[in-house]
């Protein structure tokens, strides 16, 4: 098999996805990683859910301060045009449709654009935090995940076997062999990793994948 | 009307079992009311409903080598019937909080809501808002058994507020009118609470005179505020 | 005819009702005056609802601040301890049962208590601004009111003719010649003004009165 | 992304026949955009749906010898279709403002709304929020032809959430990001209006470098704002 793309690959491939003046939100894991790849030239804003709008790189140790954290609970570095805000507010941006983009990490994506982020059914109970927030309110849903899980399954299905967290609500999935966009009509394979084939990718795929005229390679 | 207390045990002598309590903080130190939560451990109330938005996590934004007190002690020591959060267990499976490990022996119960449904069924708690049509959920479990609504094509959720007995909070600093200011991001769910309990009660690093917060920064304003601690 | 009480002492009465500590919303008009009149050693916190709680005086000319009026539309002075906020925590406030009392002016008050004081229905358009959001959430609403209106008519009347403002939310009523509260019995007559009897009152009020056994003159 | 625009008349421009504009102030001076509205009066846009505290007052909150644009202007000249209010017209019925003029005349729409109301649908709005329930207005003129519900004993009316085309705004200060600060009592519908709008343009006495307004006065975030004017 082809080699596959690691984590920071991943989330350099997600943040060409960054329009300039973009408000976005990146979940926890891989979309974390997405702010330090952003190209040169475009300015991107970063909300976190739990009351700041605008923030600065990862605090190193020695430099933290309890009053400003991310909702990973990483501590930050503050930066000029922040604004610390209530977690009904919070909210408010992202369920009235003012983040233009968030970054989650997934379980499985179906071929409708289902998400399921919450929960592995083997534990029974799991944290739920604001995905279902964003996965309903935000205007554009990008999944960065590996396309398989540690054993090998597919995590792009035919049907969520985890608990949903959203439905219908991603509109690209970036994974560590492919950039599938999802559609009205289906999934549609429109980048791969280097070395790999749409055949490659559709075997470890459960859903059919329409394949893009202008399919081409992962360009980081 | 004297708002100050002196001393946490003080502010939370009343609190009966069976009381439901707001606590206010993302889930580490920041915005964490650590004092009055100890305060209610040592007092002993049982039965209680914790609205909050973890179930307790030991370790969460915690500067290595300190150790943040949360409602987690309240769970380990059994003063927990209830816990209404969004972010209920502990990050990594492998390294379960008191609350997963009640759960699982069916010691506590949970609600379990989306944050941004928790934070707005809390200020609709406050704002006198009986209940609100969301997105949030719709299709998911969160939304079993509730009534659902197309609004302008989009199907919603019929969600209530939440209302509690106490609120602990945490503020960076506070007037005698009982005016609150926050620093940073440890605001989050403290100003939605205070607004949504019967007795508020902030545990604050400064009590300042009346007159000493920017009337601009003031982000709870002392109408919802019945009791300050100085931390 | 004996003599009516003025405007400064409706307002002085209503004063004695607040409490120390209270939160309290003061219409226009006649409440608008009782803040000047609040018994010494009390404390009574203002509320106003274009977003200020606590407020000082009114300014005097000179003194005036675009930025600083009630809702009114009168000019305040500045008090330590104020706080600033939107129109809807404004109403938060009010809505969630916040404000203890609120006293209000009114075209007609019904023997259920029953307000009406937006519209006169000879205007046929009117305002409401906050009164139905304080009349239906203010935990005791006082209203402050001449008896009767400039033709003699009574205004506490069985039903209200004009456009109602709220249902069943008036505790007390203050005039220029009775404290009357309202209960789910009806009206209780529990002051009048000197000289007044409670029959003179009975004469210019629709719904029977029922009269308090330990009635008394109305004091300032 | 220059959110900075060098003239009123070029920030309302754009605005089409037939826009829904809200419109921020509580009546007078404080808050009021007076130069977006005097710019709008000279683009000319008609058929407007105006949303605003009051239905264009002319002399509510005045400094004496003062003179007060407000959105009467639009309404007297005619660019006004529809106007959306708690106080629509002047507290004295013998002055008249243009809006009860026009009214009588059957040549402008009036939605008549509780100030509370007013302010909550307009949050819910910008909230993502389709609709709510709230008890003010039972039982009378505004719940006529509402869906009406019962939460806890309490009859309450079901409220529809309100979003327009443009925001107009008077705020004290901005920050190039767009965050904006307000002062005292003026703050009112402003950072309501801000995030109910599609296009919402703030007019501001000073436009300040990124980070010079304190994040914890920030009442309005840049997110909402996507044109600043220096009045």
């Amino acid at each position: 098999m082809p080699e596959r793309l690691n984590r920071e690959a991943i989330a350099m491939r997600v943040a060409k996805e960054l329009p300039d003046g973009a408000y976005v939100n990146l979940g926890i894991g891989i979309p974390t990683l997405v702010s330090q790849f952003v190209p040169e030239g475009r300015t991107v804003a970063y909300h976190s859910e739990n009351g700041l709008l605008r923030y600065g790189p990862l605090a190193a140790p020695g430099q933290e301060d309890i009053d400003l954290i991310n909702a990973g609970g990483q501590f930050l570095l503050p930066v000029p045009g922040m604004a610390f805000f209530n977690s009904a507010e919070a909210f408010a941006m992202i369920r009235g449709g003012h983040i233009d983009v968030t970054v989650l990490g997934a379980f499985q994506v179906s071929e409708r654009g289902d998400l399921a982020n919450w929960m592995l059914s083997s534990r029974g109970v799991g944290n739920i935090g604001g995905a279902m927030d964003l996965a309903a309110g935000a205007k554009r849903v990008i999944v960065a995940m590996e396309h398989t899980d540690p054993l090998g399954n597919p995590k792009i299905v035919r049907e969520c076997s985890y608990p949903l967290t959203g439905q219908h609500c991603v509109s690209l999935i970036i994974t560590d062999v492919a950039v599938i966009e999802v559609g009205a009509a289906g999934l549609r394979l429109r980048e791969i990793a280097p070395g790999w084939t749409p055949e490659a990718i559709q075997e470890i795929t459960e859903p059919r994948l329409a394949v893009a005229d202008n399919v081409k390679e992962i360009t980081l | 009307m004297n708002k100050v207390f002196l001393s946490c045990a003080e502010a939370v002598a009343d609190v009966p079992d069976g009381a439901v309590i707001m606590i206010g903080g993302f889930g580490g130190a920041g915005g964490m009311p650590q004092c009055l939560i100890q305060a209610l451990r040592e007092q002993g109330a049982k039965n209680l409903t914790i609205i909050s938005n973890t179930g307790g996590l030991a370790g969460f934004g915690a500067l290595s080598g300190s150790v943040t007190i949360t409602h987690n002690v309240l769970i380990e020591s059994g003063q927990v019937r209830k816990v209404v959060a969004s972010f209920p267990v502990s990050a990594s499976p492998s390294r379960p909080n008191a609350f997963e490990v009640l759960y699982r022996q069916g010691k506590v119960e949970l609600e379990l809501v989306p944050q941004g449904t928790l934070a707005e069924r809390i200020r609709a708690g406050g704002a006198g808002i009986p209940a609100f049509y969301t997105p949030t959920g719709v299709g998911t479990a969160v939304a079993q058994g509730k009534e659902t609504r197309v609004f302008y094509g989009q199907e919603c959720v019929l969600e209530h507020a939440l209302k509690a007995d106490y609120a602990f909070l945490r503020a960076n600093r506070a007037d005698t009118t009982g005016n609150l200011a926050y620093k940073g991001t440890s605001r989050n769910f403290s100003p939605l609470m205070a607004t949504a309990a019967r007795v508020t009660v902030a545990e604050v690093d400064e009590i300042l005179e009346s007159g000493c917060i920017d009337p601009e920064v003031v982000a709870t304003p002392g109408i919802y505020v019945k009791r300050l601690v100085k931390r």
